[in-house]
């Protein structure tokens, strides 16, 4: 029993927690004008939050270590904040303390809940758009050498066209402000995806295409049965990176004839230098990414099961 | 009805800074129907023979006909078993045989395809396995697997590179069995080139054996197998002719192999004494 | 002059601009025609993309002095920031555009109408912070009533008018004119709508202004009051030093550097500036629990200008700005 | 002779050459004023010198179709912009003709020729930062299994933090406007390259990984010399999304008090609308890329012949 | 000086729709210096133990000690051939030796390893082609190679898992000779398990031989086998003790597959005529 208790992962956990009690202290003892009051209370809400559900987890999970460590790390996290800001280590107006971050939910909810809901339409438009049109243009272009030659070059001159660059030329010829930040995001992310599936094409070890030859197969078969989910694993990190690309790129396509999404939030707000909001709406990101890059997860590792 | 015409093969493979001579001028001709095996030590160049005849490397100098047809591009006429059993990877062992007999046999319903591809697995003794990714199989199951595949197609000419190297003696002899059974029970117009190490076994399966040569990877000598078919092994393994046909082919990879293995052994004792 | 630089040691100022128009011309003359130089400042200019970045240099302190904005620093004071505006550069001259002469005849004639029409803006640009403050002073307008959408830059404003994707767009000095020569209308720049408000202003850190330091920035000012001057009286070569630093050209950099609307004018503009936080504290823009005054010395200002008055007491430019000092100035 | 002049390559040579030639004369018909006239100049030097490319590398390359092609391809865009602009399909305010685009080299060409130096500069040190510290780090979180579990999730919420958020902390924190420039380049390209190495670590075949285990290496040896090597070919497939982003995110990196640079160019030019200058500078940032992205290749080529 | 102790492992694979139940309640003690080959049908289990023995896989239950330590990782103590000989691709033929012999030998000079490495080369009869990528060697060289770069190492314990199986008949008794000759000529102390469909093979080489069944995997018997050191292949094989051990041997093996093997047999009939 106590030597259960005093394993080093009990030990981390203990540590973990006491932690968070020491910031909820804090929050407490540390007088707060009304504003930040009700920062102070969802930040609490949220570390109460974080204690139950690293509580539960362990008790659930299979891999207790690795829950006890992103706690810890997020732990040290909010006190390296608390301690950064209270003690006004960096200019406290551009990095606010905690509890500032916290209450713009407390006032923006409603702005965020809402931006959230665009943000994803217009993400998952593009996006999707992006991986309809990068993925067989990118079989294509990766299994006919002649294709290939053409456009491997051209690819290499558009890539790095600026999505921004896209903008007025979105403005003019597509029908709506919508579509236009649609198509931002879509060429935004399309690249890393398209070239993910050369790559991957590429990859693909050629006993395996030999082999796939041999059987005569149509061209559809041979893009859909053998390149295709020979080329995933690139696929997915190419799909991963034009994801992460698409949510950057969030920012410049939700501020074209828009007031509405986290993009623009985030754009309207370092307009008016609020870097409470906009690190308030970063998290909102964050935990945005890190949720659709978990399903993500999912669908990739029981598509490459075979692995 | 498809004959291999062999002309005049070389193969020179160049990297950065040396070239190996792999074939050198090889002629020879298969006739439609016809099973021959091929036998030579490591490096002669019988892997490098099969895969261009199934068009998947170019040869330096000469070309190869199928039929009448110069063979260009790997198809569908030309089923390979290589060396490492290429399967794919993302499929289950039921789906890499469905898949094969789906695409090369288009006149069959799903139903038939299905019956057939399970009946393979019957027969290779994986039904229990149907749905495990080769990664999950063992050595000599993908192997099972990979011969497998190719039995289920319907094409013309088969290549095997030592199909039979990772299984033990009994699965051999089963797969042995299988693969002239097959041979014969079809209609008997399909071609097989067959790569092996064991001399036994290329006895008792071929109609005629080329005997390769390394550096350059030349034929040595083709020689003609004289039994009748159906073969008994035992009768067989028994026999006088059986024994001198063994003994020569023996001898001839032999020959200009004891040298240099010699060499070989001597650096060894040489090194470690 | 030459005198003037040896009698006092070079001091270095790290000085920053941001590159939206024309209308820091007197930085870029005072740098030019040699007007630091001589008052013995070693002044380097570094461009920025918004007022907020370079604000933020500043009040990190690698920069000593920022130039631009209106809003910007006002929010950032407003926010907690601690800083002093000691001049400016230009004032007036923001555009409100629509696609077609009817629309802006019809939005002049009455503010009701915004209420029409799809507008265009870029959040918080002096444009748009006007005619909404304008729109709640004389019809109780706020922005809720409006269908008003954000863009990243002006020119996608106009794009988007010019596609008759909306009707009426917020830019910045400038673009009204690109975009009247595009076949839009012009329907007010924003000082026909309320006089007397300034833009770009000279923001250094409170901390930076005490009795040491009040000698340089007082020389600092000097030099812009000079510039002022050359601005005045000499327009070619005013628009060449322009050009240098801005990609425009011909007709369009004239119209960018002088127009009816448009003031370089140096002054603190106290007033217009109260005002302009006022504004924003109406349109919800700002708490407005600052006291913008305190972050206001016109000292340095008005010792500068009576120094230049001093050695040139008949220069017309000089006394215009002495006089627009005492209407602005708050007792 | 006769068959040879009619191969199907041939004509396509042919025609291509025919379509340049017919550009050259357009420009010399159509009447250009003063500035459009020295655009035309550098324009019909252009398609001068592409003609000479195109008939030289036939000669000596190995792959005439590919270059044909390439050619082809790039006469028909040429085509295809004189024809949209000559009938103004689109505003040629927002997409000008090429005559007003090549007119910007010879107003601008000296702010372009130094922003291209200032941005290899930028560009180079932000860039190879990102790879020296993404490849150690990747290697060390893709072969510790613990170390993975936390950094994992962390960089999945990291990763779509855009280059612009980092801006305000770079200008507070880091000692030069230049250091700041460096800083945002180097986050923009760190997470492309660092989840290629981490991508490429899992993706080497396990039974590699044990034949090494077998050998009783060092921690350090495994690193530099099984896991490095092995997770190359994901690594490449990073590290040139990483440059692209890089290039991309110069837009946003050269304009902190900079007043230089091929991004700083474009962004500048785009605050007042100009278009032509805005093209113009794409093209030098596409074919810079071109030329990086080429020797890029080679290296690759040379690093992954044992493929 | 160390002995293997296989202590009571079973491995049951789980797959999402199936569990394969590999290994059952396998014990065996491998004595320090002893030569034992395991002999059985394919999918019995041998690569998975050879696996659980290196420290690759852990098993479902049971354990492995090595000495007195217990086997959890893979470790320099235990040298592997893998069934499909895992070189390093990107290393040259010269740069795999290199590599394997300079980690696993810390107190050589940088001249002795490279010394070294052309030697093994040498012996192998792969001079030619030290510059060579593993892609660019045949199956046999790749096989070779492999072998070679184990026998560079200092370990205690060998472990080979079928090595032989892409080699000719001769160069197969050149590295039967070189493994033979390497393990005696050391300190005598090196343990070697063995892996092999080959019962001739088996028997020369080894001094037990482990007989498994599979389904689950078992050791069915072990048999010693009596003949002394050196060993002459010829006379061997002549010998009357060797036919009846070979017999024994091959029936145990027949026992139980030829039921299941003559069910697939007649499957195939059934399915083809
Ligand atoms: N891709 C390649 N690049 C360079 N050389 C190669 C390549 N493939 C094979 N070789 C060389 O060609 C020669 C013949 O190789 P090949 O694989 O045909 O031999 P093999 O007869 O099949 O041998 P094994 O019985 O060992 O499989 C060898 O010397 C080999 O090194
Ligand atoms: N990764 C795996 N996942 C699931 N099942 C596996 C896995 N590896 C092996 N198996 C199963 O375990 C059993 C034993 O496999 P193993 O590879 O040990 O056989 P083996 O004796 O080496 O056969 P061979 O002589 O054919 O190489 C087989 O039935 C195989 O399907
Ligand atoms: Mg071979
Ligand atoms: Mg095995």
């Amino acid at each position: 029993m106590i030597k259960k208790l005093l394993s080093p992962l009990r030990i981390q956990q203990i540590i973990t927690i006491l932690i968070f009690s020491g910031l909820l202290l804090s929050i407490a003892i540390f007088p707060n004008n009304l504003q930040e009051y009700a920062g102070g209370f969802i930040y609490s809400i949220l570390l109460l939050i974080l204690m139950v559900l690293l509580i539960v987890e362990l008790y659930i999970t299979k891999n207790p270590q690795k829950i006890s460590d992103i706690f810890l790390v997020i732990a040290i996290l909010f006190v390296l904040w608390e301690v950064i800001t209270r003690f006004a280590l960096i200019d406290i107006v551009v990095f606010p303390p905690p509890v500032k971050v916290f209450a713009v939910y407390f006032t923006d909810y409603l702005e965020i809940l809402l931006g959230i809901a665009n943000s994803l339409l217009v993400l998952g438009s593009g996006y999707i758009l992006a991986i309809i049109i990068a993925i067989p243009l990118g079989l294509l272009v990766g299994w006919n050498k002649r294709l290939y030659d053409l456009s491997y070059p051209i690819s290499k001159g558009l890539s790095p066209v600026p999505p921004m660059v896209y903008i007025p030329y979105a403005i003019i010829l597509l029908p709506s402000f919508f579509l236009s930040s649609v198509f931002v995001i879509f060429v935004g992310s399309f690249w890393p995806i398209f070239l993910g599936v050369i790559t991957g094409v590429f990859n693909i070890d050629s006993k395996i295409i030999n082999s796939a030859k041999t059987l005569g197969l149509s061209d559809k078969t041979m893009l859909t049965k053998i390149l295709l989910p020979g080329a995933m694993p690139h696929i997915f990190s190419g799909a991963f990176i034009g994801l992460i690309i698409g949510v950057i790129t969030l920012l410049i396509a939700e501020v074209i004839g828009s007031s509405v999404g986290i993009g623009w939030y985030l754009q309207h707000q370092s307009q008016f230098a609020n870097y409470d909001a906009i690190l308030a709406g970063m998290i909102v990101i964050s935990i945005m990414v890190i949720i659709i890059t978990t399903l993500f997860d999912k669908v990739q590792n029981h598509v490459l099961r075979w692995q | 009805m498809l004959n291999i015409d062999i002309n005049n093969i070389s193969m020179i493979y160049e990297t950065k800074d040396s070239k190996v001579n792999a074939l050198h001028n090889i002629n020879l001709e298969i006739n439609s129907g016809e099973f021959v095996s091929i036998i030579g030590p490591s490096g002669c160049g019988k892997s490098t023979l099969i895969n261009i005849i199934a068009g998947i490397i170019k040869p330096t100098k000469g070309f190869i006909k199928v039929g009448d047809r110069k063979v260009e591009n790997p198809n569908s006429d030309i089923s390979v078993v290589f060396q490492d059993y290429s399967l794919f990877p993302w499929m289950t062992a039921y789906d890499n045989l469905h898949f094969a007999i789906k695409n090369t046999n288009k006149n069959l319903t799903e139903k038939e395809i299905k019956e057939k591809a399970l009946k393979h697995l019957e027969i290779i003794g994986l039904s229990k396995f149907s749905n495990s990714f080769p990664k999950e199989l063992s050595g000599g199951m993908t192997q099972k697997l990979a011969i497998s595949r190719m039995f289920a197609l319907d094409s013309k000419i088969f290549l095997l590179d030592e199909p039979f190297g990772a299984l033990d003696a009994l699965n051999r002899i089963h797969m042995q069995d299988l693969l002239i059974y097959l041979w014969r029970s079809g209609n008997n117009n399909q071609t097989i080139l067959y790569i092996t190490h064991d001399v036994d076994e290329s006895i008792f399966l071929s109609d005629r054996i080329v005997v390769m040569t390394p550096s350059p990877g030349k034929i040595k000598e083709i020689i003609e197998i004289p039994f009748k078919r159906p073969r008994n092994r035992k009768e067989l393994t028994g026999s006088k002719e059986y024994l001198s046909l063994r003994n020569h082919i023996l001898s001839l990879l032999t020959e200009d192999m004891k040298v240099s293995l010699n060499k070989q052994e001597e650096q060894m004792r040489k090194y470690y004494d | 002059s030459t005198n003037s630089i040896q009698s006092s040691e070079n001091e270095k100022i790290d000085a920053g601009y941001i590159s939206l128009s024309a209308g820091h011309s007197l930085v870029f003359i005072a740098k030019e025609k040699g007007y630091f130089a001589e008052q013995g400042l070693n002044v380097e200019i570094f461009e920025f993309p918004t007022a907020n970045d370079e604000l933020n240099a500043l009040s990190a302190g690698k920069l000593d002095v920022a130039v631009g904005g209106i809003g910007e620093p006002l929010v950032q004071i407003d926010n907690g920031k601690n800083f002093t505006f000691i001049g400016g550069v230009m004032s007036g001259d923001h555009g409100i555009i629509a696609k077609n002469k009817s629309i802006a005849n019809d939005l002049q004639s009455n503010p009701e109408s915004y209420k029409k029409y799809k507008i265009g803006t870029v959040s918080g640009i002096p444009a748009e912070v006007i005619t909404l403050g304008y729109l709640n002073e004389q019809a109780g307008i706020t922005k809720d009533d409006l269908d008003i959408v954000d863009f990243k830059t002006a020119p996608d404003i106009i794009n988007a008018i010019k596609a008759g994707k909306i009707d009426v767009g917020f830019v910045y000095p400038a673009f009204q004119y690109s975009a009247e020569k595009d076949g839009l209308a012009i329907v007010n720049t924003t000082d026909e709508l309320i006089p007397g408000l300034p833009d770009c202003r000279v923001t250094i850190n409170s901390k930076d202004l005490n009795n040491t330091t009040a000698e340089k920035w007082i020389k600092y000012d000097k030099a812009l009051i000079k510039a002022y001057n050359f601005y005045m009286n000499n327009h070619t070569e005013t628009l060449d030093i322009a050009s240098k630093y801005v990609p425009l050209k011909g007709k369009e950099l004239e119209v960018a550097t002088y127009n009816d609307h448009l003031s370089l004018v140096t002054d603190p503009y106290e007033k217009g500036s109260i005002k302009f936080y006022e504004l924003l504290k109406q349109i919800g823009y700002v708490d407005g629990n600052v006291n913008v005054s305190q972050h206001f010395n016109t000292t340095i200002y008005k010792t500068a200008l009576d120094q230049i008055l001093k050695e040139d007491p008949n220069n017309k430019n000089y006394q215009f700005l002495n006089n627009l000092y005492e209407t602005q100035k708050v007792d």
